[in-house]
């Protein structure tokens, strides 16, 4: 494990300590209990919006505190849920009043432990709604399973959320615009090599120089289907496919894609992937009407990818093109 | 893979359990997670996500800090502490899981200074009622519920003959062998269950920490 | 070599053709010779501000063209300078008959290729300047080498004398600016892991599990040193401490931090290498008045950094913090 | 690692070189530059960026293609071709410097039919002199230059006997030779030269190209 770090188990600390001191201007950070807030938290009068969920995401969540998106993040320990007692605080820091949405990726994990700090923020006199964002068709969604994670899409919920926020919709309003975007966003993830968890120190599961695992998660856990490599077409196709039939996407319809590394490929092979994704949508004349290219959610120094595609309607993509300054996503401002 | 800790033939069954024996009960599972902490994260690595030994370690270092901190009165109050202290610090699904067990623990062992056998396997009882409550798991989920519920099945039977000896040992060799029978499981809950068939033949790391922990008790009763 | 590729010979043209999908509201790619251009170029009366090089570095230099920043970019083979058929239709196309400012990365083959397009460009009516960088302290500086090499200095080369050029600068001053910033910027980096070129197949260099290379490259061509690993602070030292002594800053100035990814480097871990940085400089009494965390400056899948310090004055203070709107660097539009 | 292609005794000493052996030339250094390709990357790599053989070999297979489009009439226009070619085609530092090589080498031939050992050798000096006068590399720097610079004296030295075969052979046996005392060089000009002493026990790729295509115009000449 060679990684730029110094105690593993000060990855984290530190890590958000260096973030704070870079984006001092927009962001406050808070030791311990560990959480990070917007400059100008609470906003009066806004809904206040928090996430969170295991570091080693980054930019997601931290990178998406600020102006017309989070308004807190709440870094847990390398992959793994943070705690009521960071959660709670954050909340109450955010809350102006008129109440919290919490924005959960769906994993044991994290359902629980936001679920805990709800009901303490609740019992304090914070209302609180739940975005449940699971939109990783990898996974087989059943009653009887912990159902789909929650993996790119989370991005966009949390800007198209944070926009209705920003613009004065009320509670309720927001946590519907967050739902509504999670309906209509599916992702499917690939890994080329695995990463390496600081504390683990050894990669979190072992790929042969010819295989790839196809519907990785953002963890390192093991996707479903292990192949051999294929070249980047091929793998788009892989990728595309099963989102595009999951959300019954069909000709004329508008889409954002949203092509993101896994934290350890160039950009260069992420655009491969978007032209051939793109040429595929516009072969089954579906316009993508906006694009996402980059490492947005990740999974350390993870190679691989993973695309996105949010069915867009007006007011989305109208939120979706609001000013936005985060340490990680800006624009219109 | 599971430690035999050699047993001490059992003697006073007629001796309750007091705030002591929790106090060493947290000390040996604390010493536990350390100890296994590479073996829960490796168990953790094919089906999780690696973590799950750091994470229980993490937790109950800080249990024994609380400890030392301010030294709880009575059984019930140490393992609310703990309850509190493993809610904030675990982190996952074994922190919410865990926590919720030891404070319904906790709450079922009220202000009791000592604590009988039946009061014990409903302490037991309760830990499971309340993992189930927040995880929604059932039995051969492939989770700690699997070592849970034989824990508390077995627990229950031996408090019959009143010896609390009787009704830990009982509980642990359960879960352990709970643990064991995780292995062929299709896990339905938490993130194995995102493998699908793939997490056939791998034995549950929440289950083995459940063991440890149980076993634990044990031990702090010698 | 585990690619999301193609044909390994087809990695620039499929890339910079999605790119071109991806960012069609800010730039129009030729592909024919290949090059970049801002999508309203030539800005009437605006000097056109050209830059180029090998392709690997994502995104530079593609991800700087837009309004503020560059006007056209020319990418070569990866790791391989483009060619002067490229750069002259490029320059002809962002040339308003203000002149063209050329920024040119210190390598021979990028200064002899641009050199051969100047002479073209100028034959043909327009008026180059051209703008060498050459940041890069872990090379010594000699009469009798090929000199220091461009590095983390060009991206903010480009980023202040394409606000100069935004402004209305002429073409001597839009150079002149140009030049202050390379005179004042320097960097240094470090390896962890090689990378691998696409059409060679295998790693540039190999690093054992417990070297890093010091003062490497962009190309993946081999650094200075190749010490035993060392924990980020004790690396982040090594490249700071030439970086300042080179800029003989001294206590009460102020710079511009700028923390590079490799390509490999999680961001996390960049945060961690930033906290060090700033704690150093403030020790110092230098203040850190802007920062830039991420990977700007790539060496395509490389782990590993390079810190970057330019020292500010109020006028490149006022060029870094104006609007920029690029496929990479977007703020204040 | 230089291949020694076997050479016939010369014969022909009053013969010239004509276009025919140019596009010969040409032909035989495209094919040495495929057959070479992996050699050059990993001599590139060590002490530079692992690109001169996919350089070289593109800009040859393109001098190719553009040969078979319009088939220039004499060796200097093929040689004008290669020069605008490998300009375009080659990128990095090659490019430019083999370009005006060829560039100044057509030049000194200008419309000759027919190519005497006087002209060819004084071809030769003005590629070198070309390439030193784009790259400002001196003899010892460890480039392309140190295998040129022995083949351009040789060549002159041949250039006395009027055999333009002699003039072709030396030149060939100096490059390589030339390329070979690379070795020992520490790198003043280049990508090789940020090693500073590291450089030092490589060979230079662009002196071993040099010495592959001076090579190549002995083959064609056969
Ligand atoms: N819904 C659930 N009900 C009961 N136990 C669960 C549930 N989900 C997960 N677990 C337990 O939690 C363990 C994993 O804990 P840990 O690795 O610390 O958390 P995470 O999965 O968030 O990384 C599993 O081995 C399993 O025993
Ligand atoms: N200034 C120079 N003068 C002469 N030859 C040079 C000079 N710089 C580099 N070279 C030659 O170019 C060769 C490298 O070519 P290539 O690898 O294609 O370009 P790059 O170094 O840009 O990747 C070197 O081996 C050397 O022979
Ligand atoms: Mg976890
Ligand atoms: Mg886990
Ligand atoms: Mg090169
Ligand atoms: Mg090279």
């Amino acid at each position: 494990m060679k990684k730029l770090i110094n105690d593993p188990r000060a990855v984290v600390d530190e890590s958000v300590e260096g973030f704070g001191l870079a984006h001092a201007d927009l962001v406050t950070v808070f030791a311990d209990p560990k959480y990070i807030v917007r400059k100008d938290a609470p906003v009066a009068g806004k809904v206040g919006l928090v996430s969170g969920g295991g570091s080693g995401h980054e930019p997601l969540h931290g990178g998406y505190v600020g102006l017309g998106m989070l308004d807190a993040a709440v870094p847990g320990a390398v992959f793994t849920s943070p705690t009521p007692d960071q959660i709670l605080p954050a909340t109450l820091a955010v809350n102006s009043g008129a109440g919290v949405v919490h924005i959960v990726k769906n994993y044991t994990g994290d359902v629980l432990n936001f679920e805990t700090a709800a009901e303490l923020a609740q019992a304090e006199g914070v209302e609180i709604r739940t975005v449940l964002v699971n939109d990783d068709v990898a996974v087989e969604d059943s009653l009887y399973t912990a159902g789909r994670r929650g993996v790119g899409g989370t991005v966009l919920v949390e800007k198209i959320a944070g926009a209705a926020a920003e613009r004065g919709d009320n509670l309720d309003a927001v946590a519907a615009i967050g739902d509504r975007v999670n309906q209509n966003v599916r992702s499917m993830g690939v890994a080329l090599t695995a990463c390496t968890v600081p504390h683990a120190g050894s990669p979190s599961f072992v790929l042969e120089e010819n295989e790839i695992e196809i519907g990785i998660g953002i963890h390192g856990e093991p996707g479903r289907h292990r192949i051999p490599m294929e070249n980047a077409d091929g793998i788009t196709d892989r990728l595309l496919e099963p989102v595009v039939s999951d959300l019954g996407l069909t000709s004329g319809e508008k889409v954002l894609l949203f092509v993101n590394g896994m934290g350890g490929t160039p950009q260069s092979e992420l655009y491969i992937v978007y032209r051939r994704a793109a040429q595929q949508l516009a072969a089954q004349g579906i316009t993508v009407a906006r694009s996402l290219v980059g490492n947005y959610i990740t999974s350390l120094e993870m190679q691989g990818c993973s695309i996105t595609v949010l069915r867009l309607d007006d007011e989305m993509t109208a939120l979706w093109d609001a000013p936005v300054h985060t340490p990680a996503l800006r624009w219109g401002v | 893979m599971l430690p035999s800790t050699p047993l001490r033939s059992a003697g006073a069954s007629d001796v309750g359990l007091d705030v002591n024996w929790a106090l060493r009960w947290l000390t040996l599972s604390a010493e536990a997670m350390a100890e296994h902490r590479e073996e829960l994260i490796e168990l953790d690595r094919p089906i999780g996500d690696s973590d799950h030994g750091e994470n229980m370690d993490r937790g109950f270092k800080a249990v024994m800090v609380k400890i030392a901190e301010a030294p709880p009165e009575t059984a019930g109050a140490a393992l609310k502490l703990t309850a509190m202290t493993l809610m904030s610090k675990v982190g996952g699904a074994a922190g919410p899981l865990y926590g919720t067990a030891f404070l319904r623990a906790a709450t079922a062992l009220g202000e009791a200074a000592d604590i009988d056998a039946a009061t014990l396997a409903s302490a037991f009882q309760a830990a499971r009622d309340g993992i189930v409550a927040r995880g929604k798991a059932e039995s051969g989920d492939k989770t700690m519920v699997d070592a849970w519920t034989p824990a508390v099945d077995a627990a229950a039977t031996a408090a019959g003959d009143s010896d609390v000896h009787k009704v830990l040992v009982a509980a642990a060799e359960a879960a352990e062998a709970g643990a064991v029978s995780t292995d062929p499981m299709l896990a339905r809950k938490g993130r194995a269950s995102y493998l699908g068939e793939r997490s056939i033949g791998h034995r549950d790391p929440g289950a083995v920490s459940t063991a440890l922990i149980l076993r634990a008790a044990v031990g702090a009763a010698e």
